[in-house]
């Protein structure tokens, strides 16, 4: 007997509007249709309405908690349009913030994860020690969110000895938690029991449907841009990537704690061999007309953008792909035949960004017939035809 | 004058009156404590320390707008919330606390009271089952469904592991247990077993953290109470609380040796072990994440009901060798 | 993989299908090819390349004909295959048979450009609202939106 | 697989103070050069409209009032500033500045009007870097920022 859940548009799982209707037999999941498009702004018809300036903090406004990732990918694209060389210590600067941000979108997500999961205790603990990466953003860029460090031919703001020293001494601390939450996520039994063997993608799923970021390397696809196409000073920090193979949520929060740890080390590294130099070189208001593919490892997956120039102040096309995007077929996928209690988790596990994604629907339409008879059979009939009763008298609300 | 002893017995002290004002004391207990483990601050400008913060979600509740689903049976979708305050205050009533001396009990103690406020215990479930079920949105049939489905998975061994200590003590009158267990603390002990089975199951029987799947807001957003609001909503907060309160004074009553001393002593024991209780509840609510209903069903199956087995058989040992 | 084997390999797998093939700056390479034989490039990069990823799919409305960019990516380099379809005759074959997480993408370009992807296993539309009025697309050059003056509720003006 | 893992953390926590802070009551001291609320320095603004041209919002509007003593109004739209200090960077005055950010953000208002700053003034002159030190002639500003 299948009854039709429709969660969100508006749902406290969801902290964006995005439409999940369930199709569901009892507790288990059969079919998923996600709609999307309810806040979509068009942001690449207004990009190609003002300048390379303006658009650099357009970009940054893509997502609340990656944005610095949108910036830099848009800003090195159009150095490459301008023919710009930012000198080497504005790339560290950059690489610092982007590691920064992947340090405070992981540990947020893991609190999201433990709120989805009900364990509200990792959920305030976690987030409690992500202050700490945030006044360190803040005192850096002068902002806690939008850090608008980047500009064009390098970055807007120095740091000076006693920043390097803040950063250098509040990374222990930092390590010392992630190991800590790393423990108490592999070993509160409650919390394990949520997380493992939920929302399984083989890795011949993954492939087929371009999965990106922790969901892609937590089913074996060792795939980070950060390796394949290094961009400001990925060339030179000693890092590796962070790889699962159990191809369920448990994997995923492996995968990304192992990527905060891998994110300190390469803090490390940058702060300990920066260079003196100037930040930023000056930048032209136009470009020639060129085009340029610009790729970077968001903390959930691979950003990528094409940006055409057309010798104007104005881009000629900006073309955005959000890393949730690209997980969303994946996320169908993963959704069949799990249980109503799942699907926050699993839909939390790609940590998705909707409103950097505002671009995706897609219906799986595997209509299995089949009629499974519980015990509750009866009382869940009951309810199926107290529904369709319900949904004839009100069809405008819920278009099914 | 018996009236009057009487009518006051029923009203103010033990009875309505007291219930609801403990009841949102030892709510507030419950969250100042457990914001306090999770390292926050926890309700604090309501009244002295956040004393009155239930008190003011109360009233805050009761002058919201009251909203009845066109579908829903009208008639008992009102009358659910009052029915479920009703039997748990009238459970609160059966708590050993109240007759102080066992030569001349009030008219609340009664051989087999342990096994009506047992039965009153578990008619509140009953309640949530309907309450979502007649409002007839998605969430809260789910929720509703849920709550059977776990009434199934923490009642069996909640029942054994509350009557073990009454069978050691050979009796069925609650304050006939506490007195044996005055007389002879030792035997605590062996019954420590049951007591923590009986955590956990008031644990599921309340809905709190480990087991509050019924109406876990980031999967089906209200649950069982999805449709309620305004002075439905209040009642059903307040039943919840007086409902934590009953099983707690239930529990300290048949594992922590009932509340011995006359009027004020037995009162100041009475709010030392029920906060006791309700302590270990946060505790437990801190400590652990939601799990999933199937998940609930296998572990009291797999291992609540094995232990509360084991632990009816370590008392009837006791009793046939030691006793 | 050097960029330069990966292009030799390219142009020996496509034969004369590679129109023309540009290697701008270092790891990107770009390779225009007739829409008709889109499908067997993609299936021949896919398969002898490994480029199985695609990242997304760009459409670019060039003054009279649309481009299409397919952008794919591997370990060793990001690899772009452009088609030009007339406006006039907005057709392209969709390539989800080879790479079944091109749906979403090619959803997209069809809301936006009102370019029609034949064969699409799923045609609703992707973005745009149910009650969007039909025929205007909006990434079109030619489909103008003035925004509405701001006005501002309370106050003095 | 541990029970209770979290069980000592929490135990330790239940005496410390707390780490949320009481925020209407306790406030948080801001860092040095946190990005507020832009606002103009009148005497050295010499009306090129670089701020107006470069910010991302449109928050900032310079209208002439008369050509003859070239006199011109400068608003900032408050409500519609991203707070993103484009305008300090582009605006070209050395040695200070006339476009400045301060460290204001608690600016929430019932009424959108309440967010607008005005200034009237006349455009500075922009001394050329002569080795004297260029006075800057006083320029008489009407009204002070809101």
């Amino acid at each position: 007997m299948k009854v039709t859940i429709p969660i969100g548009p508006q749902h406290p799982a969801l902290k964006e509007p995005i439409s999940l209707r369930m199709t569901v037999d009892g507790e288990v999941i059969k079919d998923a249709d996600l709609r999307l498009g309810y806040n979509h702004r068009g942001l690449e018809k207004l990009a190609e309405q003002k300048t390379w300036v303006q658009n650099i903090y357009l970009t940054e406004r893509i997502c609340g908690i990656c944005s610095h990732s949108h910036t830099t990918c848009f800003v090195q694209g159009v150095e490459k349009l301008m023919e710009l060389d930012p000198p080497k210590r504005g790339l560290y600067i950059r690489t610092l913030v982007a590691e920064l941000e992947r340090v405070h979108s992981h540990l947020l997500w893991l609190g999201v994860a433990g709120h989805e999961a009900g364990f509200d205790s990792f959920f305030m603990y976690t987030w409690r020690d992500r202050e700490v990466v945030m006044d360190l953003l803040e005192i850096i860029s002068g902002n806690r969110v939008h850090y608008a460090i980047n500009t064009l031919g390098g970055v807007r703001r120095d740091i000076d000895e006693a920043q390097r020293a803040k950063i250098l001494g509040s990374l222990d601390t930092l390590k010392k938690r992630t190991e800590y939450y790393l423990m108490i996520g592999a070993n509160e039994p409650s919390f394990v029991a949520r997380l493992s063997r939920v929302g399984y993608l083989s890795k011949e799923d993954a492939i087929a449907l371009c999965a990106v970021g922790p969901t892609a390397r937590a089913s074996g696809i060792t795939q980070d841009v950060r390796k394949d196409d290094p961009y400001a000073v990925y060339g030179e920090t000693p890092f590796e990537v962070a790889t699962a193979d159990s191809c369920d949520v448990l994997g995923r929060t492996v995968v990304r704690v192992k990527e905060l740890l891998q994110s300190y080390n390469i803090i490390e590294f940058l702060m300990k061999n920066l260079p003196n130099g100037p930040i930023s070189v000056k930048a032209p208001r136009r470009a020639k007309p060129n085009e340029v593919v610009s790729r970077y490892e968001a903390p959930r997956g691979e950003n990528i953008h094409y940006i055409r120039s057309n010798g104007t102040d104005k881009p000629e096309r900006l073309k955005v792909r959000a890393p949730t995007l690209g997980n969303y077929a994946a996320t169908i996928k993963m959704l069949k035949n799990g249980f109503i209690a799942d699907i926050p988790l699993i839909f939390a596990a790609i940590d998705p960004c909707i409103c950097c994604a505002e671009r995706a629907v897609k219906v799986v339409d595997a209509r299995s017939g089949e009629e499974r008879t519980l015990r509750f059979s009866e009382l869940r009939r009951m309810a199926g035809r107290r529904f369709e009763k319900v949904s004839q008298k009100r069809n405008a609300v819920w278009p099914f | 004058m018996a009236v009057l002893r009487t009518f006051l017995y029923l009203l103010v002290y033990p009875g309505v009156v007291f219930l609801f004002v403990y009841s949102t004391f030892a709510e507030w207990f419950d969250r100042k404590v457990y914001a306090r483990l999770q390292n926050r601050m926890g309700p604090t400008h309501t009244g002295r320390w956040g004393l009155l913060q239930p008190i003011a979600d109360f009233v805050k509740l009761m002058s919201k707008e009251d909203i009845v689903p066109e579908r829903a049976d009208k008639r008992l979708f009102t009358l659910l919330p009052i029915f479920g305050l009703a039997i748990v205050s009238t459970a609160g009533l059966l708590l050993p606390v109240w007759n102080f001396d066992l030569a001349a009990p009030g008219f609340t103690s009664f051989p087999g009271d342990i096994v009506v406020l047992l039965y009153l215990l578990s008619l509140p479930t009953l309640i949530f089952f309907l309450a979502g079920w007649s409002s007839t949105s998605f969430f809260s049939t789910i929720g509703a469904t849920r709550v059977l489905t776990m009434l199934f998975g923490y009642e069996v061994p909640l029942f054994l592991s509350v009557l073990s200590p009454a069978l050691l003590a050979g009796s069925w009158r609650l304050a006939e247990i506490a007195r044996f267990y005055q007389q002879k603390p030792l035997l605590i002990l062996p019954t420590l077993l049951g007591f923590v089975i009986a955590l956990i199951a008031v644990q599921a029987k309340l809905e709190r953290t480990p087991f509050d799947i019924p109406h876990a807001e980031t999967e089906v957003v209200g649950g069982t109470f999805t449709e309620y609001s305004g002075k439905k909503l209040a009642f059903f907060r307040l039943m919840t609380d007086v409902e934590m309160v009953v099983s707690a004074g239930l529990l300290a009553a048949v594992f922590l040796g009932g509340f011995p001393g006359g009027a004020l002593i037995g009162f100041v024991q009475f709010v030392a072990k029920t906060l006791f209780v309700i302590f270990l509840l946060s505790l437990m609510r801190a400590v652990t994440s939601r799990i999933r209903v199937d998940q609930v069903v296998s572990f009291a199956w797999r291992c609540l009901a094995p232990l509360a087995v084991l632990q009816l058989l370590i008392v009837i040992l006791i009793k046939g060798f030691l006793l | 993989m050097t960029d330069s084997e990966i292009i030799e390999k390219a142009k020996a797998l496509l034969g004369g299908r590679a129109l023309e093939v540009a290697n701008p700056t270092l790891r990107r390479i770009f390779i225009t090819v007739a829409p008709g034989d889109l499908a067997a490039a993609v299936t021949a990069l896919r398969d002898h390349l490994g480029f199985f990823y695609l990242a997304t799919i760009s459409g670019v409305d060039d003054k009279d004909d649309y481009e299409i960019l397919y952008h794919f990516g591997n370990k060793d380099a990001c690899l772009n295959v452009r088609t030009r379809i007339p406006k006039a005759a907005p057709r392209i074959a969709s390539i989800t048979p080879v790479i079944p997480g091109a749906i979403l993408y090619e959803r997209e370009l069809q809301d936006m450009f009102g370019i029609i992807v034949e064969n699409i296993p799923d045609p609703r539309p992707l973005v745009l609202p149910e009650d969007w009025p039909a025929g205007n697309f909006p990434l079109r050059k030619d489909w103008k939106f003035e925004r509405p003056v701001e006005k501002i509720p309370g106050g003095k003006a | 697989m541990k029970i209770a893992a979290f069980l000592p953390e929490l135990l330790r926590h239940i005496i410390r103070k707390p780490a949320t802070v009481d925020y209407p009551f306790k406030k948080l001291k801001v860092p040095k050069d946190f990005r507020g609320t832009p606002f103009l320095h009148p005497e050295l603004c010499i009306a090129c409209r670089a701020c107006e041209r470069d910010c991302p919002a449109e928050a900032i509007e310079i209208t002439a009032i008369s050509d003859v003593e070239k006199t011109f109004k400068m608003v900032i739209h408050n409500d519609r500033c991203v707070h993103c200090a484009q305008c300090v960077d582009s605006c070209p005055t050395t040695p200070k500045k006339a476009m400045d950010m301060d460290a204001a953000f608690e600016i929430a208002d019932f009424d959108r009007h309440n967010l607008k700053a005005e200034w009237v003034y006349v455009r500075a002159v922009q001394k050329p870097k002569a080795p004297a030190a260029p006075a800057a002639p006083a320029a008489p500003n009407t009204e002070a920022p809101a």
